[in-house]
């Protein structure tokens, strides 16, 4: 047990099962940083850094740059989870998804169906995703409710440094191919973190906090708004559950069901887009399983439906904040039917 | 690098296989037993079965839309494909996939693919995962003359060059990308494109099973002997409309009637093979006759099998979900 | 006013609109066919006839084949919808969007917000979706929740003849980007359809009936299914209002609500998949606005979370269909909180 | 096609402008008063207003994430552009688009581009305006060697031939990817390529403007005598690191000293001018002075300028949504 940055438990997850099976390979753009040129190499490690130094333990039969060709090399590492190897490919960006998205959609998620079970397609895809730097509309974009959507594909959101190593090391081990999805604006946030590999299995939430009043469920970056909330909310004797799925595919509905009904009061706090977006799919969950237990409509704290903006008085009002879910609750304690 | 009797006779089964099948699951489609539509090979027999039988069982293809000759040349049983296709729980795909999905991963056939384009990525990955383990595999990629314009099969072939691949860019150039012809849409020459990427290329008379042969078995000694990628831009055409339901009068049956009497491909090897003293006609008429019986059992099997059990359509999304799909 | 099939509804809409504005063309593959070949010209009209005779009016001019490059050409529609022309681009297959989904979501429905509401793309992209016709799992897709995700974009699902040509005229005047989705099933469904060019609004539902003991909404060609439902229904004395909202983006929450709160029940029948698509958007709004107003749990009858299957008895399995909704609907009554 | 006095004074203003608007865009980013990050041109300023001399009003650029230079070549405002990098209301795009999102239809700049590979489709359509409408214009695409790879390049110069658009591809070779080499990523000949479709190409010296400006002139030529597409293969180097906080440690200290020494376009050009007797140096100086003054203001404006009110975040999403977004 130690602490670490996020950056730092995805690259020792990395470097532990790289060691582990020489069948896990990674594939990305500048994922070693200055090949071909006369400078240093290993020079980025990722556009992140999360992939640094893996170069010099593993060698580029194992550490492959790409062109810059996202549908070529996604492709590629799904051929390659078909026939044998076990890719971690990077997407720098989640908003590149556009421009590889079949080789994800109609070729990797559903091999095995398409292929009557007969075939297995190991691979995860990894990429930073969500607002807060400034980056505007084409590098800030969360984009899981797509892939969530999409059959065949598991999604995975991890929200703190202990469950991003827990969870890429599961996705690797993983048989099905999964969408491994880092938000930029915790990269550098610590966390203890144990040393040793270990795996947080798919399908499991984590709650963070119980509390009989109302229930917050939130995901990646919005966990830890949620836990700010719910503090300032404590300071006022309102007791909240905080819930973090920590994947969206398969999804916990079993925990999720279980506190919205021990709470009656059910908020989802989300970065993604709000139509057809993750909020959406668990309130829906939750009107149609856990109906009556319910006393107050189910809200949905999202961004608008608007591109992410470049300028900070923009971005820090498109994005969910702890005042926000405040208020929400509020709203709903308030609730008279 | 020449064939041997025993391989040219294998061919010509391989061939004949192959225009039987189509020419049965034409007709079952025009009967109405085929649910959904189907891409016929009829008449490219000779690029499938020339390129496959320069591999071993151990390497790869991936394939297209038009999917069953190159199942068939790889190895993939009849049964199991007519099945598929007739959408019965026997097929190679439970009846899950089709005529567009059949694969076969025992055979190293990755797969047909419904997206143009689709397959020179999941080729090169193959060619990485043979290159990494080191099982001295190759792996090769069917395209069309469509296919070939698809951004993808641009970047596989730039990719393939960057990591020095074992695969091989096989261009089927029937010269009709459904009903646009290659002469408007596929601009320049397919060969000086790849070229344009370092890569060894050539043109391949199609009509000429040894000729797909020969550079092909150049082209897979390259690839085995770490020399890197290769692109055939092999010439040939389809006997058929696009799918079962086209009825093709953007060929004019002047050129229709022109292809079948002066450029099949099966015609072409048998006249070869006769009047070149290398098989006698009686021993091909053998060939002949056994498979049709081996069609007319896939046929009467395939027809007899039932439809998949509706109990069987959430299974088989992933291989473990924790919960059902 | 004359009888028409959905196709040629379309196509009728597309013949007066390229009449009456030359900035208008057709782009898209095969959408005249024969091109460069000695047979027929104009051979095919498009994979499924909606373009037919287009090219014998407007010559080549404005009426574009391409080759089998979407990337090039839906993006080439983009750069020309910003530059002075009103494309109607076609993708032959929703479900092609894979290889091409960076020049919708990435460029054209986010200009206007990068670039400070200086331009307008009007371009429409028209595709076929849905399953039904055996055409296995990479072309049977619906996947309108991925546009509708996506702000910026406008989503329209038509349902009958009618509005379909009113929707596309619509499409085709409008000037954001707008996704036209025409469900494969429906190209040969025949109905009444006026002569003259008309235009029917985006965000307005069309209330096909009215009835107080519960609401039904739908889309596309489940639109019908709900009717089927809605009329068995009706002869055990179950009055079922059905609403079909015709976009998805814009929506018309107002009539959905409407509804919802006269009613209490709603169920909402799609043929998208289930997570984060168009049901659980759709409940998700009732849950959070009409929440006190309802007396039962809102129902999804939805495909299940897989591929769609090639073979007749699992695809036929696969779809909501009638007997399906009727169930759902007496689950809906007989539900006791 | 030899450029006059006053255009090369002109292009001398414009390259020098580019320079020193990136010179303070590099510093306000070093001074955190950049929000997001920003790819600068300083290098490459030769491409740029080589590219944009031979162009017109009415014609049209597509740009990429390093599109500063593309901008103020084409005629972009530099009081909204430093805004719109730091992020505020009076910015080209009321500081909602930023660096990589700058755009201004008004002078036929159609965007900047975070995607890579995100434009030639892009410039395809405004040539296929041009020529559909009849306007003659003709329409440029911006592209990195490292975007040269993306499979929307490949089909652009494909459907540009199949076309026969007004469209110019202009290759930017600065040797790096970010941080990769296009030694390493870029396989074989970008010309070659190119001439693979059957478009007319050919490789310039990016260090001389005049170079860049007569390849240039004559793919214009072509195009609006519907010649059809060209391709340029423009060698340059950028001077700074891919984006504002790379450090550069993957190109070696002596390879930068020796690219701002002997490689430096502006200074080639100056001594050009000076040394042919063509402009005098201190003609030149006053130039200097004046781009000095000019960007100086922007600067000053911009920090001055106010943030974009919050309840702009919702608006500009659509032309009409018959309801707020
Ligand atoms: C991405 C994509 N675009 C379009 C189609 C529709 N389509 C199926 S086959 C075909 C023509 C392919 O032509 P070619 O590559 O020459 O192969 P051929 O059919 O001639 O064997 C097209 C356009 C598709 N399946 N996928
Ligand atoms: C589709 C996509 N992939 C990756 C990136 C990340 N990225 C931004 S710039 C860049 C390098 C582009 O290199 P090049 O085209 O040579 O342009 P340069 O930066 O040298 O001007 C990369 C990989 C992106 N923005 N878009
Ligand atoms: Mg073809
Ligand atoms: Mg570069």
């Amino acid at each position: 047990m130690s602490r670490k940055t996020f950056r730092a438990a995805l690259n020792e997850a990395l470097h532990q099962e790289m060691a582990a099976d020489p069948r896990v390979v990674v594939i990305g753009e500048d994922i070693t940083g200055g090949t071909g040129g006369d400078g240093e190499q290993d020079a980025w490690g990722g556009a992140f850094g999360v992939t640094k130094g893996l170069l010099g333990t593993y060698g580029r039969e194992r550490v492959l740059d790409t062109p810059i060709t996202e549908s070529a090399f996604v492709g590629a590492a799904a051929g390659a989870a078909l026939t044998g190897l076990r890719p971690v490919v990077e997407i720098m960006f989640v908003d590149f998804i556009g421009v590889c998205l079949d080789q994800i959609m109609n070729q990797a998620a559903k091999f095995r169906y398409m292929f009557g079970g007969k075939t297995r397609c190991p691979m995860v895809l990894r990429a930073s995703f969500g607002a807060g730097a400034r980056s505007a509309s084409q590098h800030s974009q969360a984009l899981y409710p797509l892939f969530t959507h999409i059959p065949g594909l598991k999604v995975v959101i991890p929200s703190n440094p202990s469950d991003a190593k827990g969870l890429l090391i599961e996705a690797i081990r993983d048989d099905d191919p999964v969408i491994f999805l880092e938000h930029k604006m915790l990269y550098d946030e610590q966390g203890e973190v144990a040393d040793q590999p270990y795996t947080v299995p798919f399908g499991e939430a984590r709650v963070l906090r119980e509390g009989k009043d109302a229930t917050i469920v939130a995901f990646g970056r919005m966990v830890g708004r949620a836990e700010e909330a719910a503090k300032i909310l404590a300071n006022e004797g309102i007791k909240i559950s905080v819930i973090d799925p920590r994947t969206t595919a398969p999804l916990d509905t079993e925990t999720i069901l279980e506190f919205a009904e021990k709470t009656g009061r059910v908020i989802v706090v989300d970065e993604s887009s709000p139509r057809c977006g993750m909020a959406a799919d668990i309130a829906a969950l939750v009107a149609e399983e856990a109906f009556d237990s319910l006393r107050a409509p189910i809200l949905k704290i999202t961004p608008p439906h608007t591109p992410v903006p470049y300028a900070p008085s923009l971005e820090e009002t498109y994005l969910p904040d702890a005042a926000r879910i405040v208020a929400a609750v509020r709203r709903s304690m308030n609730y008279k039917g | 690098m020449q064939m041997t009797r025993a391989q040219l006779a294998e061919a010509y089964r391989k061939m004949r296989t192959i225009r039987v099948f189509e020419t049965r699951v034409h007709g079952e489609a025009q009967a109405g037993r085929v649910p959904g539509s189907t891409h016929l090979y009829a008449g490219q027999e000779s690029v499938a079965v020339g390129v496959c039988m320069a591999l071993n069982d151990s390497d790869y293809i991936v394939s297209t839309h038009r999917g069953h000759g190159h199942s068939i040349a790889k190895g993939c049983e009849v049964n199991g494909m007519m099945a598929e296709i007739l959408g019965k729980e026997t097929g190679t795909c439970k009846g899950k996939g089709g005529s567009m999905h059949i694969a076969d991963l025992d055979v190293g056939m990755l797969g047909a693919n419904g997206i143009v384009g689709g397959g020179p990525p999941l080729a090169c990955g193959a060619a990485l995962s043979a290159k990494t383990l080191g099982t001295g595999a190759v792996s090769v990629t069917f395209s069309g003359d469509g296919a070939v314009n698809q951004g993808t099969t641009a970047e596989s072939l730039n990719l393939a060059m960057v990591w020095n691949l074992p695969v091989i860019f096989v261009i089927e150039d029937n010269g009709w990308g459904e009903a646009t012809s290659s002469e408007y849409a596929t601009a320049g020459s397919i060969v000086k494109r790849a070229q344009g990427y370092g890569m060894t290329a050539e043109k391949v008379d199609g009509l000429s099973l040894s000729d797909v042969y020969e550079s092909m078995k150049a082209a897979v000694e390259r690839a085995r002997n770490g020399e890197g990628p290769s692109l055939l831009h092999v010439t040939t055409e389809r006997f058929y409309g696009h799918f079962n339901g086209d009825v093709d009068t953007y060929r004019s049956d002047s050129l229709k009637a022109d292809q079948r009497a002066n450029r099949d491909c099966l015609i072409r090897l048998r006249t070869a093979l006769t009047e070149g003293g290398l098989i006698p006609a009686d021993a091909l008429d053998v060939i002949d006759a056994e498979v049709e019986i081996l069609i007319e059992k896939a046929v009467a099997d395939a027809r007899a099998a039932a439809e998949p059990d509706p109990a069987t359509l959430t299974t088989d999304v992933y291989v473990n979900y924790g919960q059902e799909a």
